[in-house]
Protein backbone atom coordinates (compact mmCIF):
# COMPACT_ATOMS: atom_id res chain seq x y z
CA UNK A 1 0.00 0.00 0.00
CA UNK A 2 1.74 3.12 -1.05
CA UNK A 3 0.84 5.81 1.33
CA UNK A 4 -0.19 9.80 0.48
CA UNK A 5 2.11 11.98 2.79
CA UNK A 6 1.23 15.35 3.46
CA UNK A 7 3.55 17.02 5.76
CA UNK A 8 3.97 21.10 6.72
CA UNK A 9 5.59 23.12 9.46
CA UNK A 10 3.94 26.48 9.16
CA UNK A 11 2.38 29.21 10.86
CA UNK A 12 -0.88 29.45 9.36
CA UNK A 13 -4.19 27.99 11.04
CA UNK A 14 -4.83 24.32 10.69
CA UNK A 15 -8.19 24.03 8.73
CA UNK A 16 -8.99 20.41 10.30
CA UNK A 17 -12.07 19.72 7.99
CA UNK A 18 -10.60 20.40 4.84
CA UNK A 19 -7.01 18.10 5.87
CA UNK A 20 -9.34 15.17 7.01
CA UNK A 21 -11.78 15.27 3.81
CA UNK A 22 -8.84 15.30 1.77
CA UNK A 23 -7.77 11.70 3.68
CA UNK A 24 -11.12 10.50 3.79
CA UNK A 25 -11.19 11.10 -0.10
CA UNK A 26 -8.23 8.58 -0.29
CA UNK A 27 -11.25 5.55 -0.15
CA UNK A 28 -9.54 3.90 2.81
CA UNK A 29 -12.91 4.15 4.57
CA UNK A 30 -11.46 5.13 8.17
CA UNK A 31 -9.53 8.18 9.25
CA UNK A 32 -8.14 8.73 12.59
CA UNK A 33 -7.13 12.27 13.79
CA UNK A 34 -5.64 14.03 16.84
CA UNK A 35 -5.39 17.50 16.97
CA UNK A 36 -3.05 19.25 20.18
CA UNK A 37 -4.60 22.79 21.23
CA UNK A 38 -2.27 25.23 22.97
CA UNK A 39 -4.19 25.15 26.79
CA UNK A 40 -4.73 28.16 28.75
CA UNK A 41 -4.19 27.94 32.89
CA UNK A 42 -1.33 29.56 34.86
CA UNK A 43 -1.04 32.41 33.57
CA UNK A 44 0.22 31.72 29.99
CA UNK A 45 -0.49 34.28 27.36
CA UNK A 46 1.20 32.68 24.60
CA UNK A 47 3.73 29.99 23.49
CA UNK A 48 6.11 30.43 21.13
CA UNK A 49 7.59 27.97 19.19
CA UNK A 50 10.92 27.56 17.27
CA UNK A 51 12.42 24.70 14.83
CA UNK A 52 15.17 23.99 12.78
CA UNK A 53 13.91 24.31 9.49
CA UNK A 54 16.46 22.25 7.67
CA UNK A 55 15.74 18.94 9.46
CA UNK A 56 11.97 19.19 10.62
CA UNK A 57 10.45 18.21 7.40
CA UNK A 58 12.54 15.53 7.02
CA UNK A 59 12.16 14.18 10.58
CA UNK A 60 8.15 14.54 10.07
CA UNK A 61 8.83 12.58 6.77
CA UNK A 62 10.94 10.00 7.79
CA UNK A 63 8.19 9.32 10.73
CA UNK A 64 5.46 9.40 8.50
CA UNK A 65 7.25 6.70 6.34
CA UNK A 66 7.87 4.64 9.26
CA UNK A 67 4.34 4.64 10.38
CA UNK A 68 3.35 3.79 6.87
CA UNK A 69 5.22 0.76 6.55
CA UNK A 70 4.43 -0.50 10.08
CA UNK A 71 0.41 -0.52 9.05
CA UNK A 72 -1.85 -0.48 6.45
CA UNK A 73 -2.10 3.46 5.74
CA UNK A 74 -3.29 5.11 2.64
CA UNK A 75 -2.29 8.37 3.67
CA UNK A 76 -0.71 10.26 7.08
CA UNK A 77 -1.13 14.35 7.38
CA UNK A 78 1.17 15.94 9.82
CA UNK A 79 1.03 19.46 10.31
CA UNK A 80 2.60 21.67 13.02
CA UNK A 81 3.17 25.07 13.49
CA UNK A 82 5.40 27.36 14.75
CA UNK A 83 5.90 30.86 15.74
CA UNK A 84 3.64 32.39 18.73
CA UNK A 85 0.63 30.87 19.44
CA UNK A 86 -1.88 31.68 22.27
CA UNK A 87 -4.24 29.63 23.96
CA UNK A 88 -7.11 27.92 22.19
CA UNK A 89 -5.04 28.00 18.99
CA UNK A 90 -4.10 24.48 17.20
CA UNK A 91 -0.98 23.77 17.42
CA UNK A 92 -0.52 20.45 15.51
CA UNK A 93 -2.84 17.89 13.62
CA UNK A 94 -1.98 14.12 12.74
CA UNK A 95 -3.89 11.70 11.32
CA UNK A 96 -3.81 8.81 9.30
CA UNK A 97 -6.63 7.08 6.62
CA UNK A 98 -6.69 3.23 6.74
CA UNK A 99 -8.84 0.17 5.69
CA UNK A 100 -8.51 -0.84 9.50
CA UNK A 101 -9.64 1.48 11.95
CA UNK A 102 -7.08 0.04 14.60
CA UNK A 103 -4.34 0.82 11.91
CA UNK A 104 -5.57 4.46 11.72
CA UNK A 105 -5.67 5.16 15.82
CA UNK A 106 -2.61 3.30 16.38
CA UNK A 107 -0.48 4.79 13.43
CA UNK A 108 -2.52 8.31 14.86
CA UNK A 109 -0.86 7.58 18.37
CA UNK A 110 2.33 6.52 16.77
CA UNK A 111 2.97 9.91 15.04
CA UNK A 112 1.47 12.42 18.26
CA UNK A 113 3.93 10.43 20.28
CA UNK A 114 6.27 10.66 18.28
CA UNK A 115 5.78 14.95 17.35
CA UNK A 116 4.86 15.89 20.99
CA UNK A 117 8.13 14.32 22.23
CA UNK A 118 10.87 13.84 19.68
CA UNK A 119 10.31 16.64 16.96
CA UNK A 120 12.90 19.22 16.76
CA UNK A 121 10.59 22.09 18.21
CA UNK A 122 11.16 24.22 21.43
CA UNK A 123 8.55 25.77 23.24
CA UNK A 124 8.81 29.11 25.33
CA UNK A 125 6.60 29.76 27.38
CA UNK A 126 5.23 33.58 28.06
CA UNK A 127 3.34 34.61 31.18
CA UNK A 128 0.77 37.19 32.37
CA UNK A 129 2.84 38.98 34.95
CA UNK A 130 5.56 39.37 32.04
CA UNK A 131 8.00 36.11 32.74
CA UNK A 132 9.08 33.90 30.06
CA UNK A 133 11.00 30.52 29.57
CA UNK A 134 12.07 28.22 27.52
CA UNK A 135 9.91 24.43 28.40
CA UNK A 136 12.00 21.67 29.36
CA UNK A 137 12.20 18.20 27.95
CA UNK A 138 10.21 15.89 29.93
CA UNK A 139 11.01 12.44 31.37
CA UNK A 140 7.18 11.20 30.65
CA UNK A 141 6.65 11.98 26.57
CA UNK A 142 10.09 10.21 25.95
CA UNK A 143 8.65 7.30 27.48
CA UNK A 144 5.77 7.26 26.00
CA UNK A 145 7.86 7.85 22.63
CA UNK A 146 10.15 4.80 23.77
CA UNK A 147 7.06 2.67 23.49
CA UNK A 148 6.67 2.47 20.23
CA UNK A 149 10.35 1.52 18.97
CA UNK A 150 10.22 -1.68 21.91
CA UNK A 151 7.35 -2.64 19.34
CA UNK A 152 7.25 -4.46 16.52
CA UNK B 1 37.03 25.21 5.79
CA UNK B 2 34.07 27.51 7.32
CA UNK B 3 30.90 26.44 8.51
CA UNK B 4 27.80 27.65 9.37
CA UNK B 5 26.77 27.34 12.64
CA UNK B 6 22.91 27.56 13.90
CA UNK B 7 21.66 28.39 17.56
CA UNK B 8 18.63 27.84 18.68
CA UNK B 9 16.06 28.31 21.56
CA UNK B 10 18.10 29.29 24.85
CA UNK B 11 21.17 28.99 23.19
CA UNK B 12 20.44 31.33 20.50
CA UNK B 13 19.52 33.61 23.33
CA UNK B 14 22.21 33.33 25.53
CA UNK B 15 24.86 34.16 22.52
CA UNK B 16 22.57 36.94 20.75
CA UNK B 17 22.57 35.25 17.48
CA UNK B 18 20.84 32.59 15.17
CA UNK B 19 23.54 31.84 12.69
CA UNK B 20 27.40 32.46 12.35
CA UNK B 21 29.85 31.57 9.99
CA UNK B 22 32.88 30.28 11.85
CA UNK B 23 36.31 28.11 10.88
CA UNK B 24 37.48 26.35 13.86
CA UNK B 25 41.21 25.10 14.15
CA UNK B 26 42.38 21.97 12.88
CA UNK B 27 42.51 20.41 16.31
CA UNK B 28 38.45 20.91 16.90
CA UNK B 29 37.60 17.24 15.53
CA UNK B 30 33.99 16.70 16.98
CA UNK B 31 30.46 17.95 18.10
CA UNK B 32 32.16 18.10 21.40
CA UNK B 33 35.15 19.62 20.03
CA UNK B 34 33.49 22.24 18.59
CA UNK B 35 30.92 22.97 21.52
CA UNK B 36 34.33 23.51 23.84
CA UNK B 37 36.02 26.06 21.08
CA UNK B 38 32.65 28.21 20.69
CA UNK B 39 32.67 28.73 24.35
CA UNK B 40 35.61 30.45 24.43
CA UNK B 41 34.25 32.85 22.11
CA UNK B 42 32.96 35.08 24.30
CA UNK B 43 30.58 35.47 27.67
CA UNK B 44 27.46 34.87 25.68
CA UNK B 45 29.16 31.67 24.25
CA UNK B 46 30.39 30.33 27.99
CA UNK B 47 26.82 31.17 29.20
CA UNK B 48 24.88 29.18 26.50
CA UNK B 49 27.22 26.25 26.78
CA UNK B 50 27.91 25.79 30.55
CA UNK B 51 26.05 22.54 30.97
CA UNK B 52 26.63 20.75 28.30
CA UNK B 53 24.45 17.63 29.03
CA UNK B 54 22.04 20.22 27.98
CA UNK B 55 23.97 20.88 24.54
CA UNK B 56 22.30 18.49 21.65
CA UNK B 57 23.73 18.95 18.02
CA UNK B 58 22.81 18.11 14.31
CA UNK B 59 24.67 18.00 11.32
CA UNK B 60 22.90 19.24 8.69
CA UNK B 61 20.00 17.05 8.69
CA UNK B 62 20.89 14.58 10.98
CA UNK B 63 21.14 14.85 14.95
CA UNK B 64 24.94 14.42 16.03
CA UNK B 65 26.61 12.94 19.17
CA UNK B 66 29.46 14.77 20.92
CA UNK B 67 31.82 12.47 19.55
CA UNK B 68 30.89 12.61 16.00
CA UNK B 69 33.32 14.23 13.46
CA UNK B 70 32.79 17.01 12.12
CA UNK B 71 35.24 16.43 9.10
CA UNK B 72 33.27 17.48 6.00
CA UNK B 73 30.34 19.71 7.68
CA UNK B 74 29.22 22.39 6.26
CA UNK B 75 26.33 22.88 8.47
CA UNK B 76 25.80 22.67 12.39
CA UNK B 77 23.07 23.28 14.51
CA UNK B 78 23.35 23.72 18.35
CA UNK B 79 20.38 23.59 20.75
CA UNK B 80 18.92 22.19 24.11
CA UNK B 81 17.24 19.30 23.73
CA UNK B 82 14.24 19.32 21.86
CA UNK B 83 10.84 19.31 24.27
CA UNK B 84 8.59 18.53 20.89
CA UNK B 85 5.85 19.76 19.77
CA UNK C 1 -14.10 15.93 35.62
CA UNK C 2 -17.38 16.12 33.99
CA UNK C 3 -17.73 15.76 30.18
CA UNK C 4 -19.74 17.58 27.96
CA UNK C 5 -21.37 14.73 25.71
CA UNK C 6 -22.84 15.11 21.75
CA UNK C 7 -24.59 12.22 21.06
CA UNK C 8 -26.82 12.26 17.50
CA UNK C 9 -28.06 9.76 14.93
CA UNK C 10 -29.33 11.55 11.68
CA UNK C 11 -29.59 11.84 8.34
CA UNK C 12 -27.77 14.72 7.56
CA UNK C 13 -24.00 14.67 6.75
CA UNK C 14 -21.20 15.45 9.22
CA UNK C 15 -19.62 18.28 9.68
CA UNK C 16 -16.20 17.02 11.07
CA UNK C 17 -14.82 20.35 11.16
CA UNK C 18 -17.41 22.23 13.11
CA UNK C 19 -17.51 19.14 15.26
CA UNK C 20 -13.92 19.08 16.72
CA UNK C 21 -13.57 22.98 16.59
CA UNK C 22 -16.75 22.40 19.65
CA UNK C 23 -14.40 19.94 21.52
CA UNK C 24 -11.39 21.87 20.93
CA UNK C 25 -13.02 24.70 22.68
CA UNK C 26 -13.20 22.65 25.69
CA UNK C 27 -9.64 23.43 26.99
CA UNK C 28 -8.12 19.87 27.09
CA UNK C 29 -5.54 20.48 25.28
CA UNK C 30 -6.31 17.40 22.60
CA UNK C 31 -9.17 16.35 20.20
CA UNK C 32 -8.63 12.69 18.59
CA UNK C 33 -10.92 11.53 16.39
CA UNK C 34 -12.12 8.55 14.16
CA UNK C 35 -14.57 9.40 11.04
CA UNK C 36 -15.61 6.31 8.95
CA UNK C 37 -16.34 6.60 5.12
CA UNK C 38 -18.70 4.26 2.94
CA UNK C 39 -16.36 1.71 0.49
CA UNK C 40 -16.96 1.72 -2.59
CA UNK C 41 -15.67 -1.19 -4.56
CA UNK C 42 -17.21 -4.94 -5.45
CA UNK C 43 -20.12 -3.36 -7.31
CA UNK C 44 -21.63 -1.54 -4.43
CA UNK C 45 -23.73 1.80 -5.08
CA UNK C 46 -25.64 2.58 -2.05
CA UNK C 47 -25.41 1.43 1.57
CA UNK C 48 -28.74 1.85 3.40
CA UNK C 49 -28.94 2.44 7.42
CA UNK C 50 -31.64 1.24 9.65
CA UNK C 51 -31.47 1.57 13.50
CA UNK C 52 -34.01 1.56 16.35
CA UNK C 53 -34.93 5.34 17.10
CA UNK C 54 -36.21 4.16 20.51
CA UNK C 55 -33.00 2.57 21.60
CA UNK C 56 -29.72 3.59 19.56
CA UNK C 57 -29.69 7.36 21.36
CA UNK C 58 -29.78 5.71 24.97
CA UNK C 59 -27.06 3.08 23.93
CA UNK C 60 -25.17 5.47 22.40
CA UNK C 61 -25.26 8.00 24.92
CA UNK C 62 -24.49 5.08 27.86
CA UNK C 63 -21.18 3.79 26.18
CA UNK C 64 -20.29 7.61 26.18
CA UNK C 65 -20.64 7.56 29.68
CA UNK C 66 -18.55 4.46 29.99
CA UNK C 67 -15.78 6.20 28.46
CA UNK C 68 -15.65 9.08 30.47
CA UNK C 69 -16.13 7.02 33.40
CA UNK C 70 -13.06 4.83 32.29
CA UNK C 71 -10.81 7.93 31.03
CA UNK C 72 -10.28 11.79 32.13
CA UNK C 73 -12.28 13.33 29.05
CA UNK C 74 -14.03 16.84 28.59
CA UNK C 75 -16.11 15.96 26.06
CA UNK C 76 -17.73 12.88 23.89
CA UNK C 77 -19.00 13.13 20.28
CA UNK C 78 -20.81 10.36 18.51
CA UNK C 79 -22.51 11.11 15.38
CA UNK C 80 -23.98 8.32 13.02
CA UNK C 81 -25.75 8.61 10.54
CA UNK C 82 -28.64 6.49 9.36
CA UNK C 83 -30.52 6.02 5.72
CA UNK C 84 -29.54 5.84 2.46
CA UNK C 85 -25.73 6.36 1.71
CA UNK C 86 -23.34 6.53 -0.91
CA UNK C 87 -19.56 5.82 -1.14
CA UNK C 88 -17.68 8.26 0.16
CA UNK C 89 -20.27 9.28 2.27
CA UNK C 90 -18.96 9.90 6.28
CA UNK C 91 -21.33 7.47 7.96
CA UNK C 92 -20.05 8.06 11.54
CA UNK C 93 -17.55 10.19 13.71
CA UNK C 94 -16.49 9.74 17.29
CA UNK C 95 -14.17 11.83 19.08
CA UNK C 96 -12.95 12.86 22.30
CA UNK C 97 -11.38 15.98 24.24
CA UNK C 98 -8.78 15.14 26.99
CA UNK C 99 -5.71 16.54 28.62
CA UNK C 100 -4.14 13.23 27.81
CA UNK C 101 -3.61 12.50 24.38
CA UNK C 102 -3.17 8.58 25.04
CA UNK C 103 -6.77 8.79 26.88
CA UNK C 104 -8.51 10.78 24.06
CA UNK C 105 -6.95 8.78 21.91
CA UNK C 106 -7.96 5.09 23.57
CA UNK C 107 -11.76 6.81 24.46
CA UNK C 108 -11.72 6.95 20.47
CA UNK C 109 -10.85 3.92 19.69
CA UNK C 110 -13.23 2.27 22.31
CA UNK C 111 -16.24 4.15 21.00
CA UNK C 112 -15.77 3.22 17.33
CA UNK C 113 -15.12 -0.25 18.26
CA UNK C 114 -18.53 -0.46 20.34
CA UNK C 115 -20.13 1.57 17.19
CA UNK C 116 -19.10 -0.47 14.36
CA UNK C 117 -19.56 -3.46 16.22
CA UNK C 118 -22.61 -3.26 18.78
CA UNK C 119 -24.59 -0.23 17.92
CA UNK C 120 -28.10 -1.46 17.31
CA UNK C 121 -27.81 -0.64 13.28
CA UNK C 122 -28.43 -2.86 9.88
CA UNK C 123 -26.89 -2.07 7.05
CA UNK C 124 -28.07 -3.30 3.45
CA UNK C 125 -25.77 -3.50 0.45
CA UNK C 126 -27.36 -2.34 -2.58
CA UNK C 127 -25.15 -3.28 -5.99
CA UNK C 128 -24.84 -1.99 -9.64
CA UNK C 129 -26.39 -5.31 -10.59
CA UNK C 130 -29.08 -4.90 -8.67
CA UNK C 131 -28.68 -7.41 -5.92
CA UNK C 132 -28.67 -6.27 -2.61
CA UNK C 133 -28.09 -7.91 0.65
CA UNK C 134 -28.35 -7.22 4.23
CA UNK C 135 -24.98 -7.29 5.63
CA UNK C 136 -24.38 -10.28 8.23
CA UNK C 137 -22.73 -8.90 12.23
CA UNK C 138 -18.92 -9.81 12.08
CA UNK C 139 -17.06 -12.05 14.50
CA UNK C 140 -13.85 -10.07 14.25
CA UNK C 141 -15.45 -7.06 14.65
CA UNK C 142 -17.05 -8.50 18.43
CA UNK C 143 -13.67 -9.63 18.86
CA UNK C 144 -12.28 -5.93 18.68
CA UNK C 145 -15.20 -4.83 20.91
CA UNK C 146 -14.96 -7.44 23.60
CA UNK C 147 -11.13 -6.76 24.21
CA UNK C 148 -12.91 -3.27 25.83
CA UNK C 149 -15.13 -5.53 28.16
CA UNK C 150 -11.96 -7.44 29.23
CA UNK C 151 -10.02 -4.54 30.53
CA UNK C 152 -10.45 -2.55 33.86
CA UNK D 1 -52.68 -6.38 27.06
CA UNK D 2 -51.89 -5.11 23.94
CA UNK D 3 -48.20 -5.19 22.87
CA UNK D 4 -46.40 -2.91 19.84
CA UNK D 5 -44.23 -4.60 17.89
CA UNK D 6 -41.63 -3.53 16.21
CA UNK D 7 -39.54 -5.06 13.22
CA UNK D 8 -36.28 -4.22 11.69
CA UNK D 9 -34.13 -5.08 8.84
CA UNK D 10 -34.83 -8.32 7.29
CA UNK D 11 -37.49 -9.62 9.60
CA UNK D 12 -39.03 -6.02 8.76
CA UNK D 13 -39.00 -7.29 4.89
CA UNK D 14 -39.84 -10.48 5.05
CA UNK D 15 -42.94 -10.19 7.12
CA UNK D 16 -43.84 -6.56 5.27
CA UNK D 17 -44.54 -4.41 8.14
CA UNK D 18 -42.18 -1.93 10.78
CA UNK D 19 -44.41 -2.49 13.11
CA UNK D 20 -47.98 -4.07 14.39
CA UNK D 21 -49.73 -3.86 17.54
CA UNK D 22 -50.65 -7.95 18.77
CA UNK D 23 -52.05 -9.21 21.58
CA UNK D 24 -50.88 -12.11 22.27
CA UNK D 25 -52.38 -15.24 24.34
CA UNK D 26 -51.49 -15.72 28.12
CA UNK D 27 -49.46 -18.78 27.84
CA UNK D 28 -46.82 -16.47 25.73
CA UNK D 29 -44.84 -15.36 28.25
CA UNK D 30 -41.35 -15.23 27.33
CA UNK D 31 -39.68 -13.64 24.08
CA UNK D 32 -39.15 -16.34 23.12
CA UNK D 33 -42.96 -17.67 23.21
CA UNK D 34 -43.87 -14.45 21.61
CA UNK D 35 -41.60 -15.22 18.45
CA UNK D 36 -43.25 -18.77 18.15
CA UNK D 37 -46.45 -17.15 18.29
CA UNK D 38 -45.84 -14.53 15.86
CA UNK D 39 -44.32 -17.16 13.22
CA UNK D 40 -48.25 -18.77 13.54
CA UNK D 41 -49.68 -15.18 11.76
CA UNK D 42 -48.28 -15.70 8.08
CA UNK D 43 -46.14 -16.80 5.74
CA UNK D 44 -44.10 -13.83 6.19
CA UNK D 45 -43.76 -14.08 9.90
CA UNK D 46 -42.81 -17.66 9.26
CA UNK D 47 -40.10 -16.82 7.56
CA UNK D 48 -39.14 -14.00 9.60
CA UNK D 49 -39.04 -16.07 12.03
CA UNK D 50 -37.44 -19.64 10.51
CA UNK D 51 -34.07 -19.34 12.01
CA UNK D 52 -34.81 -18.47 15.77
CA UNK D 53 -30.74 -18.48 16.13
CA UNK D 54 -31.01 -15.21 14.39
CA UNK D 55 -33.72 -13.88 16.22
CA UNK D 56 -33.03 -10.85 18.60
CA UNK D 57 -35.19 -8.45 21.07
CA UNK D 58 -35.45 -5.20 22.83
CA UNK D 59 -38.13 -4.99 25.29
CA UNK D 60 -38.41 -0.75 25.06
CA UNK D 61 -34.91 0.82 25.03
CA UNK D 62 -33.38 -2.79 26.77
CA UNK D 63 -31.79 -6.05 24.72
CA UNK D 64 -33.84 -8.92 25.81
CA UNK D 65 -32.85 -12.60 25.60
CA UNK D 66 -35.40 -15.08 24.53
CA UNK D 67 -36.22 -16.14 28.34
CA UNK D 68 -37.07 -12.97 29.43
CA UNK D 69 -40.53 -12.87 30.54
CA UNK D 70 -42.99 -9.79 28.46
CA UNK D 71 -45.59 -9.36 31.39
CA UNK D 72 -45.93 -5.39 31.01
CA UNK D 73 -44.08 -4.99 27.87
CA UNK D 74 -45.51 -2.00 25.84
CA UNK D 75 -43.33 -1.98 23.11
CA UNK D 76 -40.95 -5.39 22.03
CA UNK D 77 -38.99 -4.98 18.87
CA UNK D 78 -37.64 -8.16 16.65
CA UNK D 79 -34.53 -8.16 14.41
CA UNK D 80 -31.65 -9.83 13.48
CA UNK D 81 -28.02 -9.49 14.83
CA UNK D 82 -27.02 -5.58 14.73
CA UNK D 83 -23.97 -5.07 12.58
CA UNK D 84 -22.78 -2.08 14.07
CA UNK D 85 -22.63 1.06 12.26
Amino acid sequence: MSADFHIRVDTADIDIGGELARLEALGGGGVASFTGVVRGGGGLTALELEHHPGITLAMMTSIAEQAAARWPLLGVTAIHRHGRLVPGDRIVLVAAASPHRAAALEATAFLIDWLKTRAPFWKKEHFADGASHWVEARAADDEAAARWSMKG
Amino acid sequence: MPIDILYFAGIREAIGLSAETVTPPPEVGTIADLVGWLASRGAGHAEAFADRARVRAAIGSDFADPDTPIVGAREIALFPPVTGG
